[in-house]
């Protein structure tokens, strides 16, 4: 049922992708990922169950859509490993087929509900055969035994399962890149240098993670710090450039700005 | 020959006596199809004075149209006719067609109850009496369609009407359903106890899914 | 002009293709009435093919003696019409007489399907039968809720099983999902390949994913 609570507005990663692309007519370097993400996570918050197979799928779009974004932020293509890169282009390549085929039935369900809506203005004729005609007519209930219609009772009034998962064991999760981007903002210039993984061990929710390394693209972007990675995979170090804690530049105005930011 | 612009006499008349709320013959014209369209898609006889209401015309003027109506159809030959029965109106086969239409009934376009119907009369039988409400609100979906379909066979019938604010019309099985299922009364139906849930419910347990809280006996004392 | 007598054209047609079995006009005309008559009692579509055989004609006679009278009926400007939905012939109000009819019937209206829902249902019609899993890999998210309200509400329906390894549930749409949507048959829907995205949607799509740097900055050289 909490798909139907959603279905206003996204229905899905595909569809939540294909409005910030298209219906807003924003590409994906003018947008900020933090507004994606964000704009998942209030869906998330909407929903009377935290779904996780829906965020799963969320979040495996997210992590493409984080590469192909840290992809283009780096400087010099030419520090880029080509097999990386190739398997970048694939996943590319996937999510926009994907993404094609989601807006194909997007468009189609359009055409159904025309011709559902159309087909509504006219009522069907269902009265059937006038009585006398009725003692002619196979009895239906043949070869049915008063054991079939006790399980049909049991089936008809069976508790439906609602899929819906046992949460008492998981905090709500009320996170967003803006907020990140502010505790980056008080944190990073006190620390100085520190990598990502030091500055991430805290976290407990891969999610939280996601989303400081959001705030942290977004502060690249900015130019509020430098961003270093030896090797694929390897840990990143970020320095902050950004000035003094708590000076001019500080906190309110980066973390206020990220909702508005398109460039 | 049945031309609904050769019907509209009445509604001429009716203009005369108002004067300063002329008809348009388009608008009267809608007036006839109106009522072909109504009749067609009811699922018992329209009784007059409800089509003079959902057409706002005097009940006399909704009577003299359907009668015109039945006899162009009868003129036209039609293989359908428009009766007046049990105080409305319904279209009904012609009975000369009578040999074709009992071809077709023995035929018999669904020779068994669909999964639903069968869980709707089940209800019924457990449930009786009981209103439409009540079934919908078990199976979920709106019943009326098959509570006509179990009607139409004899196997359930409006059995009364709840004694409460809104009288809800009850539903119950017949004789006839007892006659078939060779049961002496519906006290030897076979108790729902000995039944356990279905494979679906058991799986739904299994996997740790909640159930809804009808059934979900005690509450989880948590807090 | 809905007069049987005027459609018989068909059947005359039939009779000197058979001249050793010549139909007398009044037989013929019966014909056309018992189409009527026979439609008009059925609670579904009625396949030509049932009629062929009640009415000993052959499938095609049956058809254009059905397409006339539909034309027949909508000319003389009834309230009602005669159509070809799921497979078969039924009666229905016309849809100018909606707003009359609405009022009519007040339940038995069913609720809009949401826009998932809808998303869905798009999904098995195009490319049933389908399994779950197939369903969920197109729209990104567990179809199990939509696709059990689709059941309920008669659109979708378990057709078979994957003959595979793993004996996946297939999908595909009903009958009712036919009416529901004023369709013959699915291969009446819209080719999909009208709803391809065009260039324009595609490119937007590929800016949106690119790779490369934006303009300002300098673009890879490819290595």
């Amino acid at each position: 049922m909490a798909y139907e609570v959603s279905t206003e507005v996204f229905d899905g990663p595909f569809d939540l992708l294909l409005h910030l692309i298209l219906r807003e007519e924003l590409d994906l370097y003018e947008i900020s990922l933090a507004r994606i993400v964000d704009a998942y996570l209030a869906e998330v918050e909407r929903m009377e169950a935290f779904d996780l197979d829906l965020a799963t799928e969320f979040l495996l779009i997210a992590a493409t859509l984080v590469e192909l974004k840290a992809r283009r932020l780096l400087p010099d293509p030419d520090d880029v490993d080509l097999d990386d890169e190739l398997v970048l282009w694939e996943e590319r390549d996937l999510l926009l087929a994907r993404l094609l085929e989601c807006k194909t039935f997007k468009d189609a369900a359009g055409v159904l509900r025309r011709l559902s809506d159309r087909a509504a203005r006219s009522f069907p004729r269902r009265l059937g055969p006038e009585e006398h005609f009725l003692a002619l007519t196979p009895d239906l209930l043949e070869g049915i035994t008063a054991a079939d219609l006790c399980r049909a009772f049991v089936r008809a009034t069976a508790p439906r399962p609602v899929p819906t998962v046992d949460l008492d064991h998981v905090a709500p999760i009320r996170l967003s890149v803006a907020e990140a981007v502010d505790e980056l903002v008080d944190e990073l210039p006190r620390a100085g240098r520190i990598t990502f993984r030091r500055l991430t061990s805290g976290l407990v929710e891969r999610l939280a993670v996601i989303v400081r390394f959001l705030a942290l693209l977004e502060l690249f972007k900015q130019g509020l710090v430098e961003l270093e990675q030896a090797d694929a995979f390897g840990d990143i170090e970020i320095r902050w450039t950004g000035g003094e804690a708590g000076s001019g530049d500080g906190r309110v105005p980066v973390g206020a700005a990220v909702d508005d930011y398109e460039g | 020959m049945s031309d609904p612009e050769e019907l509209l006499d009445p509604l001429r008349l009716d203009q005369d006596a108002e004067p300063d709320a002329p008809r348009r013959p388009d608008a009267a014209a809608d007036v006839v199809r109106a009522i072909e369209a109504i009749v067609l898609v009811a699922t018992e006889p329209v009784p007059p004075d409800l089509l003079a209401q959902l057409l706002e015309l005097p009940v006399v003027t909704v009577e003299q149209l359907c009668q015109r109506l039945a006899g162009a159809y009868e003129e036209a030959g039609h293989g359908f006719a428009l009766v007046r029965v049990a105080g409305g109106y319904r279209y009904q086969s012609h009975p000369d067609l009578a040999p074709y239409v009992e071809r077709f009934v023995l035929e018999g376009q669904s020779a068994r109850l669909s999964a639903a119907a069968l869980e709707t009369l089940a209800i019924v039988a457990y449930k009786q009496p009981l209103s439409r409400a009540q079934v919908a609100a078990i199976r979920g979906v709106d019943p009326d369609a098959v509570l006509r379909t179990l009607q139409s066979r004899g196997y359930v019938d409006q059995v009364g009407r709840d004694p409460g604010p809104g009288q809800a019309v009850l539903w119950g099985t017949t004789p006839l359903f007892l006659e078939r299922l060779g049961l002496d009364s519906v006290a030897d139906l076979p108790p729902i106890a000995d039944f356990v849930p279905g494979a679906e419910v058991v799986e739904a347990l299994e996997a740790g899914l909640r159930l809804a809280p009808d059934v979900d006996a005690p509450p989880p004392d948590g807090g």
